[in-house]
C-alpha cells in the first residue's frame, strides 16, 4: 500500500519533469519553390493563406512571393505600402546593385513601420501566423517580415464586470497592444517597463509583464519572471490558463492573483508597486501580488469622499460576513442553540418552520443550490429568454416552496440575504460559495462548534498563504498600522503617503504625507481674516 | 518580503493534497454527527413553569406552559397556519416526580416533544412547597444549563396550574403576561421583582431574609384576572408571612427600588385627596453597629409632581406644596414603618441590613452575625424623607367646582 | 472502534513516512514512528475501555503520599 | 527546524493570548472570590517578576531555546532529563486547556455530543496549524486576540447599568497569608505557564525587544483578566462562587431591554478562540522540543503523533471538573513553582556560576 503510493508520487513527478519537445530549428532555403512547398506543407490547403507571387525589377525579374493570412493582415497597407513601391519601385530600379537586395528593399523600398530580416524557416512561420507578411525571394536564404498586423478588434468599451460609477468608463479589450497603450495613457513615466513573452507551445500567446521600475521591487519581478518560465502549456485561451499555473497556492479557494477590466485600477496597483500580467486575447489584466484586503477595495473608493467610502467598505465587510456566515448561523441557532434566540423570534421561526418536512439543514442546503442553479441558468441562458428565469425562480421560491410548507418562510429570506450579500464582493465569490457550503454542512453537524471550527481552519489556511511571497492577510496579519490606512477605512488620499509596506518596500513615499498640502490657503485665509 | 524568490517551493498550503486528507479525517467522526442536534418542532417550548409540591406531599408537581407556536398568529397574508383550527395559543401539562429534574423529565411521558426550559419566563412556586422549603426545588433551575436564571420567581396562594391557567387579557401566553406584569414594577412600585438569581444570592447571605412577589386570582363577576400585590417573606427558606401592599412600598423604598409610582395624601387645606407622582426616589441606607446595638439610618429623597387632586383647594402655591411635601413625607415615613413592623414581627431581615454591614464592615460583623436576629429586632432605625414637589401638571388652578362662597 | 483508530494511525504512517524515506530522515523516522506507536497503544487502550490513571489524581495522590511521608517522618 | 520569524509585536499578542488561554477557571478559594481582582494585581507584579528572572536566561543565551540552554548547561545528560520534564509541562498544560474547553462545552451548549466528537476536530485543525509553523500560528492569532478584546470592550459597555458596586465589597476580608497564597497560585498558573516561550524566544526576529513584549503581553493578558474578574464580580455578585464558570454566568446574566440578552457565545467564542492559540502553542512547543532533544531536522512529522497524545492525556487528564479545581488550588502552585521559578532560576544561578569559575580559571 505503501509502495504504491510512493510510486504514485513519483510517476507524478516524472511527468512533471519532463523536457518540452524541442522544435526543429531549420533555415529557408534559396530555392523559392521549396520554401513555399514548406510552407504549404505546414499549413495545409488552408484557404487563408494568401501567397502573392509577383516578379520583381526589370524584364523577367526575380521572382518573389509574398505571404499573409487573410483577415490578419491589413489588407490596405500591404496593397499600398508594399505591393505598389514593390512593383514600380523595381520597374525602374537598375538592378542589383552592390548592396544587398533585401536590404535595399527594407531601406529604401517598402515603406512599412517596421520591417525585419528573417531567415529561419520557424520563425517565419510563426510570425506569419501572426499576421505579420513574408516577402520570399528567389535566390534569397532569409525572407522580409513586415509588421502589417491588423485585424477586427473589439473597440474601447465600459468594463461590464466592474462597474463604477464616477471616474474613468473604459476597459481593457482583448488587444494586448491596446491594452498597453492604455496602460501608458495612465502612467506617463520612462519608468513604465513592458517585457513580453510567447506562452503556450501551439497557441504561442503573447504574454506581456508590467512594472513601474523605480517603485516596483526588483526581485518580485525577477519571481514573476521565473514563474512565467517554468509554465509549459500548450494553449492559453484565457489568463486564467496561465494564472492557475504561477499562483502561489494552486488548491486553494481563495484567489491569490486578481484580476482587473479597469485600466486606471491597473495603473494604480502599478503604482503601488505591483507587476501587472496582461495576457493577450483578454481583457482582464492580473495583477500580483494579491491580498485579501484588495478584494473589499473598488474603484469607486477612490472617486467618492472618503467618508463615504469608508461606510462603503464596512458595508462591504459586513455583506461578506453575511453571504458567508448567514445560513450557517441561522442552522445553528434553529437546530441547535435555541436557548440563544430572543423569545419572541424563536416563536415565530418555530411557528414558521412547524409542518415542514425536512430538517432545516436540508433546507438551506437545498434552496441554496437552487439559488446557484437559477443564477447560473441566468447567465447562461439566452439573453431573449432570460426573464422567464426570474419570474420562474421568483414564483416559485418565494410563494410556492412556502405555502405548499415545503421549506419554512425563514429560510427563504436568509437564502435571499445570502444572494444578493454574495455580489457585493464579486473577486471573493468563489471563495465564498465554497466555505458558506462548507459553514452549513458544519452548522448542521455541530452547530456554531462547527462554524467555529470551519473559521478557525479558514483562518489558518488563510495566514498560510502568500502571495508572491507577500502574506495574503497582510496588512491584517502581520499587522502593519501604516497599510491600515486602506483596509477598513480609507483615508484621506492626501494622507496616503506611503505605499503598502510589503509589496512597495523600495520607495515607499508616495508623497509628503500631512495636511499642508490640503489646507495652507485656508489658514492663510483664516490668518488673514485675524491681522 | 525579501523572500520572494525562495517561497514558490515551499508555501504551497495544501501541497500533498493535505487539504483532502483533513477535510476527510475533519469528516469520519462528524459522520455520525448531530448529537444535540433538536429541530425546532421537536420543541416544546415551556413559557411558565409552576412549581408545588407533591399531591402526597412528597417530591414535586410542575406544571408547564408550553406554547403553540403555530397558534401565535403573527399579521401576514392567507390563513396557510390555519391547520387544525383555533385552538388555545397554549397547553397545560402537569407532571410529578421526586426531584424536580425527574419530574420535567417525567413530563415528556405526555408530551409528545421534549420540554424546552431555556426560554421559560416565570417560575411560579406554590405556597405549600414555599412553605416548606424553596431552595431544593429551585437547585435544578440553578444547576442546569436550559433554565435562565434572570428570569422571575413569585409565589402563589393558589396553585400554580390555577393561575397559568387564567386567559390573559391582552397578551397570548399566561407565562408572558405575568413577566411583563413584573416588567412593570416601576409604574407602580408596588411590586418587589425577583429573579431566581437574586433569590439565591439573598439566601447566600444567611441572616437576609428573602421576599418574593404574590400573585393571585382575582375573580370578578367570574372572570379570572391576575393580580400581584402582595409580597411574601422567606425567612431562611421557608414562607413565613405576608406584606401588604403599603409594606411592600415601604421595603422597596428600604432598598432603594422605587422608580416610579404615585403616593397620595390627604390634601391639605380641605377635605380630599391629593395623589403625588414620584418621578425620582432615592434612598440612602447606613447601618452601623457593635455589640450594644445597631443604628440604621434611612435617607429618602424624592421629587415629585402634583398627578391628581380631588379637593378644590388650589395646591399649587408654595405654601400649600410645601405642606404637600411634608404629607407625602409623612405617608411614606409610614409605608416604611409599616414594612419594619412586620419585619420585627417576622424577625426577618427583609431589608440587607446584615448584608450591608457584612459589605461595609465586616470585622464587626463576624461578632454581631450569630445572633443577628436580636441585633435586628432590636435595631434603631431612624427614617429621614426629603421631598420636593416640583410640578404641578399642565394647569396651574384646580379644575373642581367649588361652591361660591359667601353668601 | 480500535479498527478504525488503527486506520488512522495507518493513514497518518503513510501520510508522513514516505517524505522521509525520501530526504532519508532515518532519525526522524524512528522518532516518529515511536511516538507513533506511543500514541497508538495509549489511543487503542483508552478506546477499548482500560482505565488509564487520570494525570491530575496521580500528581494528587503523590503530594498526599510526600504530605504524609513529611508527617510521619516528624 | 521552523525558520519562520514573527515580530515582537506579534511576539506580545501570542503572549497576551496564551495567558488569557484557559482564564475561565482561576485558582480561587470561595473566600477569596470576591477579592480575586485585587489579588491578581499582585499576582501579575508576581508573575511579572518571575517572567523577567526566566527571560534573564535568554539573554545571556540570546538565540538559544530553552533546551539547548539546558544541554549548554547541564550537559548532554542533564540538558536531557530537564528537557524531558518540561516537555511533560508542555503537556500537561496543553491537556489541562484541551480538558477545560471541552468540559465548558459539554456543561454548557453540547451536553449530548461525545467528548471525541468535539475534540477530535479540533485537535486536528490545532495539528495543522502546528504544521504551519510559528508564523502561520502567530500571524492567525492576530485577528482572534483583536477580536476578544473589542468583544471585552463591547462587553463592559454592555453591563455597565447592571454592574453594582455593592457587589465588590467587602474589600481586603482575607488574611493576608491566604491572599498571598493564592496570588502565587495565579501568578504560576496563567502568568508562570509563559516559561514555554522560551522555546518560541529564537523565532523573533528583533532579539533586543523581545524581554519587553513578553512583559507587555503579560500586562495586557493581566489587564484583561482584571477587566473580566471584575466586571463578573461586579455583576453576578456573591453567586459567582458556586459556580464552576463565573466568567460565563457573567454573560448569561446580561439583559438589556429583553434585546441584548442570551449573549453566551462571547464568552464561548473568546474561551476557545484564546484556548485554540494556547493548544497550539503548547503543542509546538512540545514538538519543536521532542525534536531538539532527538537532533531531528524537522519538528513536523512529530506533530500528529504528540497531538494524539496530548489528546489522550486531555481525555486522561482529570475525572471532573471539580476535581480539576481542586487540583488548580492545592497542587498547581507547588507545581508552577518548580517549573516556571524554580528550573529557570537554577539553569540561570548554574549558568552564571560556570561562567564565573571560567573567568577565573582564564585569568
Amino acid at each position: 500500500m505503501m509502495f504504491g503510493f510512493l510510486r504514485r508520487k513519483l510517476r507524478l513527478a516524472y511527468l512533471r519533469k519532463k523536457p518540452p519537445t524541442p522544435s526543429s530549428r531549420r533555415n529557408l532555403s534559396p530555392d523559392l519553390e521549396a520554401n513555399l512547398a514548406a510552407f504549404r506543407r505546414k499549413l495545409g490547403a488552408s484557404p487563408d493563406l494568401i501567397i502573392r507571387r509577383l516578379r520583381l525589377g526589370p524584364e523577367t525579374g526575380i521572382a518573389g512571393a509574398l505571404l499573409m493570412i487573410g483577415g490578419l493582415t491589413d489588407q490596405q497597407v500591404v496593397n499600398r505600402d508594399i505591393i505598389r513601391p514593390l512593383m514600380n519601385e523595381m520597374k525602374q530600379a537598375k538592378g542589383k546593385g552592390t548592396e544587398d537586395l533585401l536590404d535595399y528593399l527594407a531601406d529604401k523600398v517598402v515603406v512599412i513601420g517596421e520591417v525585419r530580416r528573417e531567415p529561419q524557416f520557424e520563425q517565419a512561420l510563426d510570425l506569419l501566423l501572426q499576421g505579420d507578411t513574408i516577402l520570399l525571394l528567389d535566390g534569397e536564404e532569409e525572407a522580409l517580415v513586415f509588421t502589417t498586423q491588423g485585424w477586427k478588434t473589439r473597440s474601447i468599451q465600459e468594463p461590464e464586470s466592474e462597474q463604477i460609477i464616477r471616474g474613468p468608463h473604459e476597459g481593457f479589450t482583448e488587444d494586448l497592444r491596446t491594452n498597453t497603450a492604455l496602460l501608458r495613457r495612465k502612467i506617463t513615466n520612462p519608468g513604465l517597463q513592458f517585457e513580453e513573452t510567447k506562452i503556450g507551445r501551439r497557441t504561442q500567446t503573447t504574454v506581456a509583464l508590467a512594472y513601474l521600475r523605480g517603485v516596483v521591487n526588483e526581485k518580485l519581478v525577477k519571481e514573476v519572471r521565473t514563474r512565467l518560465k517554468r509554465v509549459n502549456i500548450d494553449q492559453i485561451l484565457d489568463a486564467n490558463y496561465l494564472v492557475e499555473f504561477i499562483s502561489d497556492a494552486p488548491f486553494s479557494i481563495f484567489p491569490t492573483i486578481t484580476y482587473t477590466e479597469r485600466p486606471d485600477v491597473a495603473a494604480a496597483k502599478l503604482l503601488e508597486g505591483r507587476v501587472a500580467i496582461l495576457v493577450d486575447g483578454t481583457p482582464m489584466v492580473n495583477t500580483v501580488p494579491t491580498l485579501w484586503v484588495e478584494s473589499f477595495q473598488s474603484p469607486d473608493d477612490y472617486n467618492f469622499s472618503f467618508h463615504y467610502a469608508t461606510l462603503i467598505r464596512m458595508l462591504r465587510y459586513l455583506s461578506f460576513f453575511l453571504a458567508v456566515f448567514s445560513p450557517a448561523i441561522f442552522v445553528a441557532l434553529a437546530s441547535y442553540h435555541q436557548e440563544l434566540l430572543p423569545t419572541p423570534l424563536l416563536v415565530t421561526l418555530s411557528g414558521a418552520t412547524e409542518g415542514t418536512p425536512f430538517p432545516i439543514v436540508v433546507e438551506m442546503i437545498m434552496m441554496g443550490a437552487f439559488f446557484e442553479i437559477l443564477r447560473e441558468a441566468g447567465i447562461r441562458i439566452a439573453r431573449p429568454v432570460g426573464s422567464t428565469i426570474s419570474i420562474v425562480g421568483a414564483l416559485v421560491i418565494g410563494e410556492a416552496a412556502v405555502s405548499a410548507g415545503l421549506v419554512g418562510g425563514p429560510t427563504i429570506i436568509v437564502v435571499a440575504l445570502t444572494a444578493i450579500t454574495s455580489f457585493v464582493v464579486p473577486r471573493q465569490v468563489t471563495a465564498g460559495i465554497v466555505l458558506r457550503l462548507t459553514y452549513t454542512l458544519l452548522a448542521g453537524m455541530l452547530g456554531a462548534y462547527g462554524i467555529l471550527i470551519g473559521m478557525l481552519f479558514t483562518l489558518l489556511h488563510l495566514a498560510s498563504l502568500r502571495s508572491f511571497g507577500v502574506p495574503y492577510l497582510s496588512p491584517l496579519a502581520p499587522s502593519t498600522a501604516a497599510d491600515l490606512k486602506d483596509v477598513l477605512v480609507r483615508v484621506p488620499i492626501w494622507a496616503m503617503g506611503t505605499r503598502p509596506r510589503l509589496i512597495g518596500w523600495p520607495r515607499p513615499q508616495r508623497q509628503p504625507v500631512g495636511f499642508d498640502q490640503v489646507v495652507e490657503e485656508e489658514r492663510e485665509g483664516a490668518n488673514g481674516a485675524d491681522g | 518580503m525579501g523572500r520572494t524568490a525562495d517561497q514558490g517551493g515551499r508555501n504551497r498550503p495544501f501541497s500533498k493534497g493535505g487539504l483532502r486528507l483533513l477535510m476527510i479525517l475533519l469528516l469520519i467522526p462528524l459522520l455520525g454527527g448531530c448529537w444535540d442536534l433538536r429541530e425546532l418542532d421537536s420543541l416544546a417550548l415551556v413559557f411558565g413553569m409552576g412549581l408545588d409540591l407533591g399531591p402526597q406531599g412528597d417530591g414535586y408537581r410542575l406544571t408547564f406552559e408550553i406554547v403553540r407556536a403555530r397558534q401565535i398568529q403573527t399579521p401576514g397574508p392567507g390563513g396557510s397556519g390555519g391547520g387544525g383550527g383555533q385552538r388555545n395559543p397554549y397547553w397545560l401539562l402537569q407532571a410529578t416526580g421526586p426531584t424536580v429534574f425527574e419530574a420535567v423529565r417525567n413530563a415528556t411521558l405526555q408530551s409528545s416533544r421534549r420540554l424546552f426550559l431555556s426560554h421559560t419566563q416565570v417560575f411560579i412556586i406554590g405556597e405549600e412547597l414555599a412553605k416548606a422549603g424553596i431552595s431544593p426545588a429551585l437547585d435544578f433551575i440553578i444547576r442546569d444549563h436550559e433554565p435562565r436564571i434572570v428570569k422571575w420567581l413569585l409565589l402563589t396562594p393558589d396553585e400554580p396550574k390555577q393561575v397559568l391557567a387564567v386567559e390573559p387579557g391582552l397578551e397570548q401566553i399566561t407565562a408572558v403576561a405575568i413577566a411583563d406584569l413584573i416588567q412593570n414594577y416601576g409604574i407602580t412600585s408596588k411590586i418587589k421583582p425577583v429573579r431566581v438569581v437574586d433569590y439565591l444570592e439573598t439566601r447566600m447571605h444567611k441572616t437576609s431574609a428573602n421576599t418574593l412577589p404574590i400573585i393571585r386570582i382575582k375573580e370578578t363577576a367570574g372572570k379570572k384576572e391576575l393580580i400581584i400585590d402582595r409580597t411574601g417573606v422567606i425567612k431562611g427558606d421557608k414562607l413565613v408571612g405576608y406584606l401588604d401592599p403599603k409594606e411592600t412600598r415601604g421595603l422597596l423604598w428600604v432598598q432603594d427600588e422605587v422608580d416610579g409610582g404615585v403616593v397620595t395624601v390627604d390634601a391639605p387645606g380641605g377635605e380630599g385627596k391629593a395623589t403625588m407622582e414620584l418621578f425620582n426616589a432615592d434612598t440612602k441606607l447606613t447601618v452601623e453597629g457593635n455589640e450594644h446595638g445597631i443604628q440604621v439610618r434611612i435617607e429618602v429623597k424624592v421629587r415629585s409632581g402634583l398627578g391628581a387632586q380631588t379637593t378644590s383647594v388650589d395646591l399649587s402655591t408654595t405654601n400649600q406644596i410645601e405642606r404637600l411635601e411634608k404629607r407625602q413625607a409623612e405617608v411614606i415615613r409610614e409605608e416604611i414603618g409599616a414594612a419594619l413592623t412586620k419585619a420585627r414581627d417576622l424577625k426577618a431581615d427583609i431589608f440587607g441590613f446584615g448584608e450591608y454591614l457584612y459589605r461595609h464592615d465586616h470585622r464587626r460583623w463576624k461578632g454581631l452575625e450569630s445572633e443577628w436576629e436580636r441585633y435586628f429586632v432590636g435595631a434603631e432605625v431612624d427614617v429621614s424623607v426629603e421631598v420636593m414637589v416640583e410640578e404641578v401638571g399642565l394647569i396651574t388652578k384646580p379644575t373642581i367646582y367649588r361652591a361660591p362662597e359667601g353668601g | 472502534m480500535i479498527i478504525f483508530v488503527v486506520l488512522v494511525f495507518i493513514f497518518v504512517f503513510i501520510y508522513e513516512a514516505p517524505e522521509l524515506v525520501e530526504k532519508e530522515y532515518w532519525r526522524e523516522l524512528a522518532v516518529f514512528t515511536l511516538l507513533l506507536l506511543l500514541g497508538l497503544v495509549l489511543s487503542s487502550l483508552l478506546v477499548s475501555g482500560v482505565k488509564l490513571p487520570y494525570i491530575e489524581t496521580v500528581w494528587i495522590e503523590l503530594g498526599e503520599g510526600i504530605h504524609r511521608v513529611i508527617q510521619t517522618s516528624l | 527546524m521552523d525558520q519562520g520569524k514573527i515580530s515582537p509585536w506579534q511576539l506580545t499578542l501570542l503572549v497576551m493570548s496564551f495567558t488569557i488561554g484557559n482564564w475561565i477557571v482561576l485558582p480561587a478559594g470561595t473566600e477569596a472570590w470576591q477579592n480575586l481582582w485585587l489579588i491578581m494585581i499582585l499576582a501579575l507584579g508576581e508573575g511579572l517578576v518571575f517572567a523577567y528572572l526566566s527571560l534573564l536566561l535568554f539573554r545571556r543565551f540570546p538565540g538559544k531555546t530553552l533546551f539547548e540552554i539546558f544541554a549548554l548547561v547541564f550537559g548532554s545528560v542533564g540538558g536531557k532529563f530537564l528537557s524531558l520534564l518540561f516537555l511533560w509541562f508542555f503537556l500537561q498544560t496543553g491537556a489541562a486547556a484541551l480538558m477545560i474547553f471541552v468540559t465548558l462545552l459539554k456543561t454548557t451548549i453540547f451536553t449530548a455530543t461525545p467528548d471525541m466528537a468535539l475534540l477530535v476536530p479540533w485537535m486536528l485543525i490545532v495539528i495543522y496549524g502546528c504544521r504551519r509553523g510559528i508564523e502561520v500560528i502567530a500571524r492567525s492569532n492576530e485577528p482572534l486576540i483583536i477580536a476578544t478584546i473589542v468583544l471585552l470592550f463591547i462587553s463592559v459597555l454592555l453591563v455597565l447599568n447592571i454592574l453594582d458596586p455593592a457587589n465588590l465589597l467587602p474589600l481586603f476580608n482575607l488574611p493576608l497569608s491566604d491572599a498571598l497564597w493564592i496570588s502565587v497560585g495565579i501568578a504560576v498558573f496563567p502568568f508562570g505557564q509563559n516559561v514555554l516561550f522560551l522555546m518560541i524566544l529564537p523565532r523573533v526576529n528583533r532579539r533586543q525587544k523581545v524581554t519587553g513584549a513578553v512583559l507587555k503581553g503579560m500586562i495586557g493578558a493581566g489587564g484583561y483578566l482584571l477587566l473580566i474578574q471584575f466586571l463578573t464580580v461586579g455583576v453576578v455578585g456573591k453567586v459567582g462562587e458556586i459556580y464552576v464558570f463565573p466568567s460565563y454566568e457573567f454573560y448569561r446574566m446580561i439583559d438589556i431591554a429583553r434585546v441584548l440578552t442570551r449573549l453566551e457565545l462571547i464568552p464561548l467564542l473568546n474561551f476557545m478562540t484564546m484556548g485554540f492559540i494556547k493548544i497550539m502553542l503548547c503543542l509546538y512547543a512540545l514538538a519543536v522540543g521532542t525534536a531538539q532533544v532527538f537532533n531531528l531536522r524537522t519538528y513536523r512529522p512529530l506533530v500528529f503523533p504528540l497531538g494524539a497524545l496530548l489528546l489522550i492525556a486531555a481525555f486522561r487528564f482529570a475525572p471532573s471538573i471539580s476535581q480539576h479545581l481542586r487540583f488548580v488550588e492545592e497542587v498547581n502552585p507547588y507545581f508552577g513553582l518548580f517549573y516556571s521559578v524554580f528550573l529557570p532560576l537554577l539553569t540561570l544561578g548554574v549558568a552564571l556560576v560556570r561562567g564565573w569559575l571560567r573567568r577565573r580559571v582564564t585569568s
